[in-house]
């Protein structure tokens, strides 16, 4: 494929990634409070349109009707970068995530990932860990004494967490063999006899699924470990002085946290698109997609079910459960794995 | 291709802007930083001569170059609290009482 | 393409080791310090240097520049004072530039080295996890042994005293009192 | 076989006497303390006398090995005792004559409050004089000789209230010192030529040298300097100063030291070495020179002297120089005898006028005595005893010593000078003997004493000396009995046959035969054809001493005023003799001030003060200042350190790159 082609293609497929990013956020949010209203046996939004499916539509018009303003008292410049850094680190880490085998249009064979970088998983962990300067600079710039204290126990909460993370993946890659996330999707194609998929989850990673899982929900902030923004404690947390804009920047960051986390879950342990294909080759091209959408729709069903029952942790509790329960959970699971792997090669 | 020298001069420039950091800011956080500066510097130098000696070992060594500086960092800012603790400011010319 | 890619992040580069020394705000030169360690990742990746890079962003980028920033918003200490010091500093400062300018000038234009494949060495995590513990377990076990260390007296110097220290303490603590 | 003498059993005892004495002395009663001195010095006295007396049965030289001292490489030295003929006399005169004085000062110094120490350090006087005369090695001898230098000077110093008393003390003790100097430089290039001090070894190895007839040579400055040593010690020409102000001791002392024993131990080493002098001509002659210039110098002075020990103390420097005259003839033996003649007379004449001061409580200056004949009769006939022994006047021993040396110096002296000078000395000497005898014991009583007992004479005050219990009375017999002793043996001494009995000590240098016209052996010389010239010399001798007594008699006796208009017609002549020829303050000016000047103003103003304080003041201000420079760097300021450390690396940097370059 020549240069030109090829940023073509890219470019659509970059359009189309962000256009279903930002729509999946959307109704992520509008999914959120209808599902928590029905936990809390109420019914959640229901006026705007057929089961308040426009509901969204409506928030988003909201943020950008509103008056966007900057209390004077802040550190202007850092004021505004805050919720950029934030957004921009959210939204890039989607590029890499593969979300669909290839796919042959006229002649081409265009692989459903914006690119594949053999050390996919790497990168994406470094931009996570980029992403805890928007939350730290927030807090610090809007100068008031709740979001200080909310921004620093955010970013000390992400710093700790993003190790169990990191350690929680090895026992992935070591399975695997490498870093590509498309190569460690493949690896889990097929099946063990008695059609149990060849998926992570099954082949012994099911205790580094869980710590994933918890240190996926504290890195998002989301809400046994939502700490930063508790209402009742520190008011709105790091984001108390932004408005309209900045504030659903701020929304629209977590969010994307959440899709991308989720995305890494089923790419890692429970094996992408694999899944049981049948039917007319068109339909053989959609299928892959439809089961990875599928398991991407389970986690953050989990995510906002977690939500609508666990209460928060308190502040030393959550860091004394990152460093010593987690952490070295982690790295007994890395080592069985490692060990493992040894004796079987 | 982009010849060596090129690299070399890039890392050059880098350990000046960290030296002159390092001489001429009075915070002493920012002198730190002016360090680290530096050896993101050097970094830079060695894997320029480890791509074009072709030994691993230079990537190799920017490792250990980033666990010291970690570790550097980690109890310099540890002893830069407890300076701040004690005397109230960071302008290192104020810092200059030789008992404790 | 790839001279191209060198210049415009080398470019960046340097502009953000210029701005650590013009900005007066702490915060400021440590966001910059923070987009020299980006563009130098990207310069490794010029150099193939692919898991040198990932590191470099993981590690310095993200976990030791956080400390810096971490550490200048608890402190929160603010501008740095102008003070009119000695103009020693420039009458010595300015000429040394102007020699170490001319001297690297000089070395680029005369010993123009031969020129760097770009990727001809690729650094990928496997070998280079091979390497490094084999031929350098040793550096690496000494190297976690500093680590180790470290992170004690990191602990110890930051705790709080018991007893209540000499200045009047910034009311914002780590949170974790005795 | 030598039956074992005990010679070390002699000098030992009173080692013991004077410890016993020195250390528990306070607590003895003065009874004890002289029976205690008396014991120890007599048996000393027997045990020499059973030497003496199986002297028949004794193979000599006899050495008796004693334990070892020094022992380092092949320089071997212990304390060994040797013995024989001149050693034997030697032994005898000290330890008799030493014996007798002991007595006569028991009842001399009965009033002094200093009784237990003065007879302790006699005691080790004895002790070092044995040592010195028994020592089988001139180490052992030099100890010895130290030893009575020591005992000189505390005895000289007895009565140390007065300062001119301890001034004499340290006169004779510094004077010895520089005598010893030239002793022991000899004693370092013997050891250096013949790797040992021993005498037979010093003997032996000197036998195969050749006779350094042209002067120059080792042996010659051996002997020169062992002359030096017998100079400083036996009071000779250049270093004699100290012992006429060594009368300020106790008499007894001047008596024993300075007369019979310690200033005769110049002689003994002198004709101890006699194997050296005999090969070294030069040095002979020396000693020859010295000695007879001594002998005359010191007569002269004598003359004009008003103190009575003054004089006896020039006769003595005098009579030194007759005996080192013989010995520089080689008439070894002649000397020695002379030295034992002059023990006895002298000591007579010393103890003689102790027991004249005595009686005159304290007086000194004979224009004070006069025809004490009648008072003190037994001090009187004792005293003319002496003198004309000393004269040398025919029957006595004073002739038979004397003139047996002149004649040795005629016949054997390198020429006739020496023997003029020594009748002409021997003309002096009887006339100031005599002069010293008519003017204490003849004419009329010239003192204040005698007008009753108001307290002793206020002219010539002698601190612990005067005993004003009533007037002009006879010594106590405990005084007198030796005074007798000495008389006997002063009479009778001349006929002791001391030449044949000390003929095998000096005969073994005559048979190697040096050129000189001393070749022939003394006994050989007994037989010459020249008996008649030797007869001749003896009338000669007798002659010019008759005409010395006569000469005195007219002068003090007949005609008493005639010598005070001699002394004014000589006017500046007899000032200088009666000032001692100024010799003292000819000393003083030439050595001690510049001695001292330059020492203040060159070692102490110039040496210490400028050069030593200013290097060590210097030094600290130089380091004081580095310290303050370098301190300006410790000012704790960060930056600057960091200036500092960045200046080092960029050395270091621009180091390595030029290292690169070439």
């Amino acid at each position: 494929m020549s240069f030109w082609i090829y940023t073509l293609v890219a470019v659509i497929k970059i359009a189309l990634m962000l256009f279903v990013l930002l729509t999946a956020v959307a109704y992520i949010v509008w999914l959120e409070r209808k599902v928590v209203g029905r936990i809390q046996n109420r019914w959640g939004p229901t006026r705007v349109g057929p089961f308040g499916l426009l509901q969204p539509a409506a928030d988003g018009i909201k943020f950008i009707l509103k008056e966007d303003l900057t209390p004077p008292h802040v550190y202007k410049p850092i004021f505004i970068a805050a919720p950029i850094i934030a957004v921009v680190f959210a939204l890039t880490s989607i590029a890499l995530i593969p979300f669909g085998n290839s796919v042959h249009i006229l002649g081409y064979d265009i692989p459903l990932q914006i690119t594949d970088v053999n050390t996919g998983l790497l990168i994406v962990l470094g931009i996570t860990s980029m992403g805890v300067y928007g939350i730290a600079l927030a807090g610090w710039s809007s100068n008031n004494k709740y979001s200080m204290l909310g921004s620093l126990r955010a970013s000390a909460q992400m710093i700790s967490y993003e190790i169990s993370l990191g350690l929680s993946l090895i026992g992935v890659l070591v399975l695997a063999g490498t870093f590509s996330l498309r190569d460690i999707v493949q690896s889990q194609g097929g099946h063990f006899p008695g059609y149990i998929p060849h998926w992570n989850i099954f082949r012994g990673q099911i205790v580094a699924f869980f710590i994933y899982l918890t240190s996926a929900y504290a890195e998002t902030n989301r809400i046994p470990f939502d700490l930063p923004e508790a209402e009742t404690e520190l008011v709105a947390g790091y984001h108390t002085e932004y408005s309209a804009m900045k504030f659903a920047m701020f929304f629209m960051a977590e969010y994307a946290n959440m899709v991308t986390v989720a995305c890494l879950a089923t790419l890692l342990f429970l094996g992408g698109w694999n899944g049981p294909i049948f039917g007319p080759p068109l339909l053989q091209v959609l299928l892959p997609v439809l089961w990875f959408f599928l398991k991407v729709f389970v986690f953050i069903f989990i995510y906002i079910w977690v939500r609508g029952t666990m209460p928060r942790f308190r502040y030393d509790q959550l860091m004394a459960f990152g460093w010593k329960f987690l952490l070295p959970l982690a790295l007994a699971n890395l080592i069985i794995t490692a060990f493992v792997v040894a004796v079987r090669a | 291709m982009v010849p060596l020298s090129y690299y070399l001069v890039l890392s050059a420039i880098l350990f000046a802007c960290g030296v002159l950091g390092f001489l001429l800011k009075r915070n002493i956080i920012t002198i730190f930083m002016s360090i680290e500066l530096m050896l993101n510097g050097v970094n830079l130098s060695f894997v320029a001569f480890a791509s074009q000696w072709h030994a691993l070992s230079g990537q190799i060594f920017v490792f250990f170059v980033m666990v010291v500086a970690a570790a550097e960092a980690a109890v310099g800012l540890a002893i830069i609290i407890s300076v701040y603790r004690t005397r109230d400011t960071l302008n290192v010319d104020r810092v200059d009482l030789l008992k404790l | 393409m790839h001279l191209a890619l060198f210049l415009v992040f080398g470019i960046v580069c340097v502009a953000g080791a210029v701005n650590l020394l013009i900005q007066s705000h702490p915060i400021q030169s440590a966001l910059s310090l923070i987009v020299v360690m980006a563009s130098l990742a990207v310069e490794y990746l010029l150099l193939g240097a692919e898991f040198v890079a990932a590191v470099q962003v993981i590690v310095y980028a993200g976990a030791i520049m956080v400390l810096f920033v971490f550490v200048i918003m608890l402190l929160n200490a603010g501008e740095e004072e102008r003070s009119q010091g000695s103009h020693i500093a420039l009458l010595l400062g300015l000429p040394s530039l102007l020699l170490v300018g001319v001297l690297l000038a000089w070395s680029v234009t005369h010993h123009a080295t031969d020129s760097v494949r770009v990727g001809s060495l690729y650094g990928d995590p496997r070998t280079i996890g091979k390497l490094l513990f084999t031929q350098y377990l040793l550096p690496f076990e000494i190297t976690s042994l500093l680590i180790l260390i470290a992170i004690m007296g990191a602990v110890v110097l930051a705790s709080k005293p018991e007893v209540t220290p000499v200045g009047p303490a910034s009311g914002l603590t780590t949170g974790k009192e005795k | 076989m030598n039956p074992n003498l005990y010679l070390w059993m002699i000098p030992l005892l009173p080692l013991t006497g004077a410890a016993v004495n020195g250390l528990l002395g306070r607590r003895f009663s003065k009874k004890t303390v002289a029976g205690v001195a008396l014991f120890f010095s007599g048996t000393a006295f027997l045990l020499a006398l059973r030497v003496l007396l199986s002297y028949s049965s004794l193979t000599l030289p006899y050495v008796e090995p004693g334990i070892s001292w020094i022992r380092s490489g092949e320089f071997h030295v212990n304390f060994a005792f040797y013995l024989d003929q001149l050693s034997l006399l030697m032994l005898m005169v000290v330890t008799g004559v030493g014996f007798l004085i002991h007595i006569y000062s028991v009842g001399y110094m009965w009033d002094d409050d200093g009784f237990y120490r003065f007879f302790s350090y006699l005691n080790l006087f004895m002790f070092f004089m044995l040592m010195l005369i028994l020592a089988n090695n001139y180490l052992v001898m030099f100890i010895g000789w130290e030893g009575v230098g020591l005992a000189s000077y505390l005895l000289i110093g007895f009565y140390f209230l007065k300062d001119s008393a301890a001034a004499a003390g340290k006169k004779a003790f510094i004077t010895n010192r520089i005598g010893d100097l030239g002793f022991l430089i000899a004693l370092f290039l013997m050891v250096q030529h013949f790797g040992s001090l021993d005498f037979q070894r010093v003997a032996a190895g000197v036998a195969q040298l050749p006779a350094e007839v042209a002067g120059a040579g080792v042996l010659t400055a051996i002997g020169i300097l062992l002359m030096v040593g017998a100079a400083g010690k036996s009071a000779q020409l250049p270093l004699y100063v100290w012992l006429p102000d060594a009368m300020e001791g106790p008499t007894p002392v001047s008596a024993l030291i300075h007369a019979a024993t310690m200033v005769t131990a110049g002689v003994y080493m002198v004709s101890r070495s006699h194997v050296i002098f005999d090969k070294a001509p030069t040095a002979l002659l020396v000693v020859a020179i010295v000695g007879t210039l001594t002998a005359l110098f010191a007569a002269t002075i004598g003359i004009a002297q008003t103190d009575i020990k003054k004089v006896l103390a020039y006769s003595t420097v005098s009579q030194l120089g007759y005996m080192f005259m013989a010995c520089g003839v080689a008439a070894y033996s002649a000397g020695v005898f002379h030295l034992m003649t002059h023990a006895f007379f002298k000591g007579l004449l010393f103890l003689g006028s102790g027991s004249v001061i005595h009686a005159l409580s304290g007086e000194q200056d004979m224009r004070q005595m006069g025809g004490l004949r009648k008072k003190i009769p037994w001090t009187f006939w004792t005293m003319a005893i002496g003198t004309v022994a000393i004269a040398g006047i025919w029957p006595l021993s004073g002739f038979h010593s004397k003139d047996e040396i002149l004649w040795k110096a005629y016949s054997q002296g390198p020429s006739k000078m020496i023997w003029a000078l020594g009748v002409l000395t021997a003309f002096i000497t009887s006339f100031y003997m005599f002069r010293l005898l008519f003017m204490t014991f003849f004419g009329d009583y010239r003192g204040s004493l005698e007008s009753g007992d108001q307290g002793h004479d206020a002219h010539g005050p002698d601190l612990g000396h005067g005993h004003g219990h009533g007037g002009i009375h006879e010594s106590p017999a405990l005084m007198l009995v030796p005074l007798v002793i000495l008389a006997a043996l002063s009479l009778g001494g001349g006929y002791i046959p001391a030449l044949k009995f000390l003929a095998p000590v000096f005969q073994t240098e005559s048979s190697i035969g040096h050129t000189s016209a001393i070749a022939t052996s003394e006994p050989a010389l007994e037989e010459s054809a020249d008996k008649g010239t030797e007869r001749f010399l003896q009338f000669v001798s007798v002659g010019v001493a008759l005409l010395g007594a006569f000469l005195a008699w007219l002068l003090y006796l007949k005609s008493p005023y005639l010598p005070a208009q001699i002394a004014a017609w000589a006017g500046g002549l007899y000032r200088t003799v009666s000032n001692k020829y100024y010799v003292d303050e000819i000393y003083n000016w030439a050595l001690i001030v510049p001695l001292l000047a330059m020492s203040r103003k060159w070692l102490w103003k110039g040496v210490d003060q400028d050069f030593i304080d200013t290097v060590i003041n210097d030094s600290a201000d130089a380091t004081a200042d580095t310290g303050g420079v370098l301190r300006r760097m410790q000012s704790g300021n960060l930056r600057s350190y960091a200036a500092w450390l960045t200046a080092g690396g960029a050395v270091v940097l621009a180091y390595m790159v030029w290292l690169g370059v070439h």
